[in-house]
């Protein structure tokens, strides 16, 4: 069971309160009509699942209600920071959560 | 390789057990192969089994960040059957399912495969349903699967509670007699043991850093732990890690990883027959030849590579075990572990081409990869070897998922409206 | 008794279940909190938890950053919603009478704390009295007032209340058997 | 009479005694007594069998570290439980205790012929047979090993105990209560932090119980505990015994095991047998202490042979002498005090056989003084005794030779392999371990968590070391807490302290390939099984436990894991380290599945929610069916009649009167806000810019991938405001997506959502006689077909209650849906029977609604389809608004498979023989003579007897259904091949006649 700050209640609060909600900053584009076929299929279902810091998306459901973004490490489970839906990623150049090339060093098993 | 059989077994007995040899050499690594598989799980040893004793490329590697058999094929709860609903999908299981029935044999390594039929539990009209649906589609494919009554369904499993109070009555079950469980690390060493007989390389505790493209695009081997290793085809078959080692392909995929928990009680006298599923109270239980009651849970709710998972996800599921079969609230849970499942959208998997020549892959079997494994590892190979799918992996393709052709096995077993 | 806890008293604890009251719920953008106010005869908090109360018995609790629980006696129900209305075209907002929604279980006495800690995850030591938070109960959720150190309200969806004072009683025979 | 039982030893009551019984004999006990200490005192070792060779098993540790002796017991109907450790449990007046894992006598096992075969059973050998012939294994074989396997029997009766659940925070969890633990949290509650302290055992004190001799400030161990302990309580200290930390889980949540009455005679009204805390700390201290190893030689497994420490533990605090005539065999100091201990209660020592060369000098001096001979780099090559050790052969070792063996005569023996640091929780935090060369010992290297370790735990041996350690640590910890704290380190005297060495098995003379020294006891894993592992090419020690099942036994490996490594390593030839430790999982110990449901058993399982009106219909004999977490009335059978026969009764006289419905559990949502139409319009299908107030619209709600997701009818009450209705099971996720929505995509939008599900009761009137039973009841509006035509929505009063209420149809009937605030529910479906009467109107349950909606061919989300559905493939293209840019899932149903010819079509199928009911999720084929596997070209949704039509009629979707109209399709089913044409899904009144109304 984490424990998750909500940016919006500003209380660090048991992940019972909170449902995860996928990858954050995958944006919703603004004319979908004038996708092609794979780039609305990434939009859909593409995903970063980095082994690493994730930027996810958390709703305070049993709270605040407010959908909320995240980073965590998928490694440690530990939360690097959370924020306002709407603001940028906290300290990074891109919004998507490419992994960095360190979490590269590990592979199969 | 050291034929085993049961005067095998009694010679050694006799001479304190020293004509056993070793099962699987611990390979370093050649300069180059023809086929690198990445991940030595049961799917990915088989895959090397399948290449070299049926497309006779003996040239190949399997190469594992850890031990061999440490990864998903060492952490779930065994189960086997083929009843799915979708013709693509019955078919792989199925197919799966022939091959696991001669496996012991094949493989000469007893991997425990017991028919002892699993039972899937209906608890709402919906589930009714949906399970009568999956029997209907089942026998037209020619996949064993029928629907029992809830008095058969208690005759079949007697510690089933089936009383009309429950807070979820059972309503009927669909049971597949043909299915049941196998012994995974044996699945693992079987097929380490065949393949490396046939002249494959199996190199544990190497990590693959990166797969490796060549100006054409085209791959050219992988970066390990141990240095470049030149490989004319690479298939990944690294179950929860596969976006990862598919990242540095420049490959994105379509996964996200979960944990996902499985547990077992302490040993006891067998008192439970079969495997039991239960999706509308997130229970599926079986026993072990040891005794012990097997577990499944279900996934934590975010993405993770951990391997820890929560308690209350075990309470929940524990809970579930207890209104199903009330007379095991008193048992004791004995150990819990952590795996991590790949899983795509449409809950089923990816086995096939990539855009990148020369590479393949065979990830997203989600919760349900075992059963698959000798589906999986089979038509991987005949992939691999020949350029092209089988007809049976030749819909669990990557790009269903831009052209819309999802097999989508939880959608149709969508919620109860 | 294994638990040789010295903070833990003779165990006493009461479960009650309270009359209605009017119940709104109030949401409306920060451009609008001041009108929203005005209309209501109190200063709609900011802060989540935070409750502020105003004449008549008015109460309004802050569920989140545009979301208020606004209650009051059950017969000043009409006229607030008609002042609301009222608003509607100068101030947009939504204004839903939620008195049916929930119903209200009160818990008391010295063990009330320790009754709620069998379905509530939050640290409720650090909730502290006179404030209120929307939070969870055995799955369920509730709006947990905490009205003085040792008494909590909780609403809780309708069809869910009989299923959390089942709980609440199933927690008191526990308490009472001293275990 | 306790033959064992010292005078003035033990620190339980040593007033009436305890009775029980073992395998039927009655015995006593004390309060205070484990069953195996008040049995140990009676003289009986031998309490169990091994799980593989059944050997005859006596207990080998005082505590739930036990592999051997596990039992089964019980205090009535369903309160019976295996495996129980006798170490542990401790005794109650009546326990009924049963041995288990025998055919026969515990004495005379028949399985024991097991043993007499054991070549046949190395490790791995059913890899390497049992496949003859093929079909042998899961019909003979298997069954055969089954019932070899297991332990004890498994409950057979449903449990009539409970389990509790409970939250509690704390700042500073102190997880064990011996001297380490103790200390911490003195030193830290000194300082003012908010401590818990939790301990496994019935009393706290850890070590210090089996040490009394030990003076800790100039007090004896057992006074200074006491005032410890007087002194955590005076600083309000949270102490909690019989309470196991079973797992370590994120941010320092502890999931603690409290037992509650196992030990209790007589268990109070209303006690929960255990209960489960949910510990969230802000630190966590370890203070978990050390286990004692025991020695690998031949014959280490004979009951009477156990761990030196746990004889020390079964004299000291249980006052019971193990044995008369002990032999020690040790390769550490610690076994010398319990060897003293013995002396001096009275045991004649026959020998200390220390493996090591140079034994620690004090110990030496201490064992000549009580004329106990010392036995220096000898070893142990094998041991004698049936049902109870008798005797042990010992030789001497010189430059790894070993010399001529004597035999000891000894009724038990004592042995000591050294300590290994209990760091079972610290590793289920992922926390690293390093391998101390010094120790041979892993010890905590890094924390994955805001945790500290504490005492022998770290590898410090000795009361002093293990007193000033936890001292500081705690000081430590209360300074992380932002506390003002001083380490005050107790001073001790007559401290025990010494050192060892680690040996993987015992040197041993003769062929080693056929000793038997235990490595895993209750397993029967021998160091040459392991051995056999390596050789087979199993290398890391995940491998081996895998492939000999080492460590895997209930002890969870607290007695194998590091003997089988030292082995391991050894004939890989790699140090430890580099083979592996395999991971410590949860739960520390075995714990109940009922401590884990805690309250979710039975009715508490899971919430049942229901509706305002489920009184009535529960008084009324309705038939009920869980639909997501409702349970909804299914239908109102009267007296003699089945489900069919109710059904058809409520469909006609719905279709010929009036039916009167329980719509509750539909979800509702206040969509309000100047944006509200632009949101329906992004959000839906359909368009909605043009609705009129008080009018009101089906509404289709696809997911982004262009999929049916829900649907319901919504009503307009105004400019900016929307009555939304949705499924009953989709209410939740609807509301979670349209505020997502909302929030993350649109935030630009002035639109607010609020549930109403549970405001409002709903109930639903249709058929001819709808209006008339309605229109006494209501109070401002006309509901005249001119005045309130179908699809409207008014506010009004309904049987004096404030209304919403709509003119709607979900059976084709003229129709209206009342909803009314839910404390009126009851009372308004009450008034709407009333004034039905004279119509007499019929109630009618969820199977009635589903078959009149199929008449008309209205689709059930989740059984019409399944979540590949398009709007057009259920024949809802209409829904769709022509000119829309975009709403969800618009996109996605141009993706080339959405747009390809062949997809299913959601049609209606008449069987040939209207008598005939296919079944739900029945197959359709276009080819009913093909052989196995059929190409299938679609399945029945929804198959229903209609008593309007006068016969069976379904729904199915095929492919290209809607081009096979007047076609025939064939079902194949187990009873045989069924002919069906395919027809519309308008069945009845296609024209919708009877709306206008």
């Amino acid at each position: 069971m984490l424990l998750i700050h909500c940016p919006y209640c500003d209380e660090t609060l048991p992940e019972a309160e909170f449902a995860y909600a996928g990858e954050a900053h995958v944006d919703r584009p603004a004319d979908p009509m004038a996708l092609s076929d794979d780039e609305w299929a990434a939009f859909l279902f593409i995903r970063s699942n980095p082994k690493g810091v994730h930027a996810e998306r958390w709703r305070h459901v049993h709270g605040c209600a407010r959908f909320f973004n995240a980073e965590r490490d998928t490694v440690t489970d530990a939360f690097v920071s959370t924020y306002r839906a709407g603001e940028p990623r906290p300290g990074t150049k891109c919004s998507a959560g490419a992994p960095a090339g360190d979490d590269m060093k590990v592979a199969a098993e | 390789m050291t034929r085993f059989s049961g005067m095998a077994v009694l010679k050694n007995a006799l001479n304190g057990h020293k004509g056993w040899r070793e099962q699987w050499p611990d390979s370093e690594p050649k300069k180059e192969y023809d086929v690198i598989i990445v991940g030595a799980g049961a799917h990915g040893l088989g895959a090397a089994y399948y290449l070299a004793q049926e497309h006779g490329i003996t040239d190949v590697a399997v190469i594992d960040k850890g031990w061999l058999g440490g990864g998903n094929t060492g952490r779930n709860t065994t189960i086997i059957r083929s009843n799915y609903l979708y013709d693509e999908s019955a078919r792989m299981y199925d197919h799966a399912l022939d091959l696991w029935e001669g496996l012991s044999q094949e493989l000469n390594y007893n991997v425990m495969f017991s028919r002892r039929g699993v039972m899937m539990l209906a608890h709402n009209v919906h589930d009714v349903q949906s399970f009568q649906r999956h029997v209907h589609s089942n026998r037209l494919n020619g996949v064993d699967n029928r629907w029992l009554t809830p008095e058969e369904a208690k005759r079949f499993c007697p510690p089933l509670n089936i009383s009309r109070d429950a807070r979820y009555p059972v309503m009927g079950a669909a049971l597949q007699m043909r299915a049941g469980t196998a012994r995974h690390d044996a699945v693992a060493w079987g097929y380490a043991r065949a393949a490396a007989a046939r002249g494959v390389d199996i190199i544990q505790n190497c990590p693959v850093l990166a797969v490796r493209r060549g100006p054409d695009g085209a791959v050219e081997g992988v970066d390990t732990g141990k240095g470049f290793i030149r490989a004319k085809k690479v298939a990944i078959s690294a179950a929860g890690h596969t976006s990862v080692v598919m990242q540095s392909a420049d490959v994105r995929m379509p996964l996200e990883s979960y944990p996902l928990q499985a547990l077992v009680s302490e040993p006891v006298k067998p008192c439970f027959p079969c495997v039991v599923m239960s999706n509308a109270v997130h229970a599926y239980m079986s026993q072990s030849d040891k005794g012990e009651l097997v577990i499944g849970s279900g996934t934590d709710q975010y993405v993770s590579y951990s391997q820890r998972g929560g308690l209350p996800l075990i309470e929940h599921t524990l809970a579930a075990i207890c209104e199903v079969f009330p007379i095991f609230t008193r048992m004791r849970m004995l150990r819990k572990w952590g795996g991590i499942v790949d899983v795509t959208p449409d809950r089923s998997a990816i086995v096939g081409k990539t855009p990148v020549k020369g590479l393949y892959v065979n990830c997203g079997w989600g919760t349900g990869g075992f059963k698959a494994t000798p589906g999986a590892a089979h038509t991987l190979a005949h992939t691999v070897a020949r350029d092209e799918p089988h007809p049976i992996n030749a819909p669990f393709t990557l790009e269903r998922f831009t052209t819309g052709r999802l097999i989508d096995e939880a959608a149709a077993a969508a919620v109860a409206h | 008794m294994t638990m040789h806890d010295t903070r833990m008293p003779d165990a006493t604890v009461t479960i009650e279940d309270l009359a209605p009251d009017a119940r709104f719920s109030l949401r409306v953008g920060a451009d609008g909190r001041a009108a929203a106010s005005e209309t209501l005869g109190l200063d709609l908090p900011v802060r989540v938890g935070d409750v502020a109360r105003g004449a008549e018995e008015r109460t309004a609790l802050c569920l989140g950053p545009d979301e208020w629980l606004i209650t009051a006696p059950a017969e000043a129900g009409g006229a607030i919603a008609r002042a609301f209305a009222d608003l509607y075209d100068r101030t947009p907002h939504s204004l839903v009478d939620v008195s049916d929604r929930e119903v209200t279980v009160r818990v008391t006495g010295p063990e009330a704390l320790t009754l709620m800690t069998i379905g509530c995850p939050r640290d409720l030591a650090r909730l502290a009295p006179g404030r209120a938070v929307r939070t969870v109960f055995d799955g369920a959720t509730v709006i947990l007032w905490r009205d003085a150190e040792d008494t909590f309200r909780m609403d809780v969806w309708r069809s869910f209340a009989p299923f959390v004072r089942d709980l609440l009683e199933i927690g008191r025979a526990e308490i009472a058997a001293g275990l | 009479m306790s033959t064992h039982r010292i005078a003035g030893k033990g620190r339980f009551d040593h007033g009436g005694p305890v009775r029980f019984t073992f395998d039927g004999k009655r015995y006593e006990g004390r309060r205070g007594d484990t069953i195996a200490s008040a049995l140990l005192a009676h003289g009986v070792h031998l309490m169990g069998r091994s799980f593989k060779y059944h050997r005859p098993r006596g207990p080998v540790c005082a505590g739930t570290e036990e592999p051997n002796a596990l039992v089964e017991t019980s205090r009535g109907k369903g309160r019976f439980e295996p495996n129980t450790r006798a170490t542990a449990q401790e005794l109650r007046e009546g326990l009924e205790v049963r041995s288990q894992n025998r055919i026969g006598s515990l004495a005379f096992d028949l399985q024991a012929v097991n043993d007499l075969v054991h070549p046949l059973f190395s490790a791995g050998f059913y890899y390497k047979t049992f496949m003859w012939p093929r079909s042998f294994w899961d019909r003979v074989y298997e069954p055969v090993i089954r019932r070899a396997a297991g332990l004890g029997r498994a409950p057979d009766a449903p449990d009539p105990d409970r389990y509790a659940h409970r939250n509690l925070h704390t700042e500073l969890l102190v997880i064990g209560a011996g001297p380490a633990g103790l200390a911490a949290a003195l030193a830290a509650a000194r300082a003012g932090a908010e401590v818990t302290l939790v301990d496994e055992h019935a009393e706290m004190g850890g070590a210090l119980l089996s040490d009394p001799d030990v003076v800790i400030d100039g007090k004896p161990a057992w006074d200074w505990l006491a005032a410890a302990l007087a002194e955590l309580d005076r600083l309000g200290v949270r102490r909690l015994t019989r309470t196991t930390a079973i797992g370590y889980y994120h941010q320092n949540f502890v999931g603690l095991c409290q037992k509650l009455t196992d030990h209790l005679d007589e268990p109070p009204e209303g006690a929960p047998r255990e209960r489960m805390w949910h510990v969230r700390a802000v630190r966590v201290i370890l203070a978990q202490g050390a286990l004692e190893k025991p020695l690998v030689f031949d014959g280490n497994d004979r009951p009477g042979v156990m761990l030196a420490g746990a004889a020390q533990t079964y004299l000291n605090r249980y006052g019971v002498l193990v044995g008369d005539t002990p032999a020690i065999v040790t390769s550490h100091d610690s076994a010398y005090h319990a060897a003293f201990d013995l002396a001096d209660a009275g045991a004649k020592v026959a020998a200390i056989v220390d493996v090591r060369a140079a034994p620690g000098e004090g110990v030496l001096v201490e064992a000549r003084r009580r004329g106990i001979e010392v036995l220096t780099s000898h070893t142990v090559t094998g041991t004698n005794g049936r049902l109870r050790v008798k005797s042990l052969r010992v030789a001497p070792v010189s430059g790894g030779r070993v010399g001529a063996a004597r035999t000891i005569a000894c009724d038990c023996v004592l042995m000591c392999g050294g300590w290994t640091p209990s760091l079972h929780l610290f590793s289920h935090t992922k926390g690293t371990l390093k391998w101390d060369e010094a120790l041979d010992a892993f010890l905590p290297d890094r924390s994955a968590e805001e945790c500290h370790i504490a005492g022998a735990g770290r590898g410090l041996w000795g009361y002093g070391a293990a007193l000033a350690d936890g001292a500081e640590i705690g000081v430590t910890a209360a300074r992380a807490l932002g506390l003002d704290a001083e380490a005050a380190a107790p001073v001790v005297e007559r401290d025990r302290t010494g050192t060892g060495e680690t040996f993987k098995e015992l040197p041993t003379d003769g062929d080693a390939g056929r000793k038997r020294a235990f490595v895993d006891f209750q397993n029967d894993v021998t160091a040459k099984d392991i051995r056999l592992a390596v050789k087979e090419g199993m290398r890391s020690i995940e491998h081996v436990k895998r492939y000999t099942t080492n460590g895997m036994a209930t002890d969870q490996g607290k007695m194998s894991n590091v003997n089988g490594l030292m082995i391991a390593s050894d004939a890989v030839g790699k140090a430890p380290p580099q083979v592996g430790l395999t991971t410590f999982r949860p739960p520390y110990t075995p714990t109940t599945f009922g401590a884990f449901a805690g309250y979710h058993r039975g009715r508490h399982f899971e919430v049942t929610r229901r509706t305002p009106i489920d009184p009535w219909a529960e008084a009324h004999g309705a038939a009920f069916e869980p639909v997501s977490l409702w349970r909804r009335a299914w239908y109102f059978p009267k007296a003699g009649e089945d489900m069919d026969a109710a059904v058809a009764r409520e469909c006609a006289a719905t279709r010929g009167s009036v039916g009167i419905f329980d719509a509750s559990t539909l979800g509702k949502i206040e969509v309000q806000g100047p944006d509200a139409v632009e949101f329906m319009n992004r959000m839906y299908t359909n368009p909605w810019t043009k609705l009129g107030i008080g009018r009101a619209r089906y509404g289709l709600l696809l997911g982004e991938d262009g999929y049916i997701r829900d649907d319901g009818v919504i009503g307009r009450l105004g400019e900016d405001l929307f009555h939304v209705t949705t499924t009953t099971g989709g209410a939740a996720r609807v509301l979670n997506m349209m505020e997502d929505y909302i929030q993350t995509e649109w935030p630009d939008l002035k639109v607010w959502l609020t549930s109403t599900t549970e405001q409002w009761a709903t109930v639903a009137l249709n058929g001819p006689n709808a209006r008339r039973v309605l229109e006494p009841l209501v109070e401002g509006q006309d509901l005249s077909a001119e005045a309130f035509p179908h699809m409207s929505v008014a506010e009004c009063t309904v049987a004096g209650f404030p209304a919403r209420l709509f003119r709607i149809s979900f059976t084709g009937e003229l129709g209206f849906e009342i909803n009314v605030p839910a404390r009126h529910g009851l009372a308004l479906w009450e008034a709407l029977m009333k004034e039905g009467e004279r119509y007499d109107i019929c109630p009618y349950g969820t199977e009635t609604m589903h078959v009149l909606r199929a008449e008309k061919g209205f689709i059930i989300v989740g059984q019409d389809t399944d979540g590949t559905v398009t709007p057009d493939d259920a024949g809802l293209s209409w829904a769709i608004g022509k000119k829309k840019a975009d709403f969800v899932g618009m996109r996605s149903l141009r993706r080339p498979d959405l747009v390809a010819e062949g997809r299913k079509q959601l049609v209606g199928l008449m069987t040939e023989d209207g008598d005939v009911k296919l079944d739900e999720g029945a197959q359709v084929v276009a080819d009913p003579e093909q052989a196995l596997p059929m190409k299938m070209i679609g399945h029945v949704t929804s198959s229903y007897y209609s008593a309007a039509l006068g016969r069976h009629f379904a729904m199915a979707l095929v492919e290209g259904g809607r081009d096979l109209e007047g076609r025939d399709v064939f079902v194949p089913t187990p009873e045989g091949i069924r002919r069906a044409t395919v027809t519309t899904t308008a069945f009845y009144d296609p024209a919708g006649e009877r709306l206008k109304v």
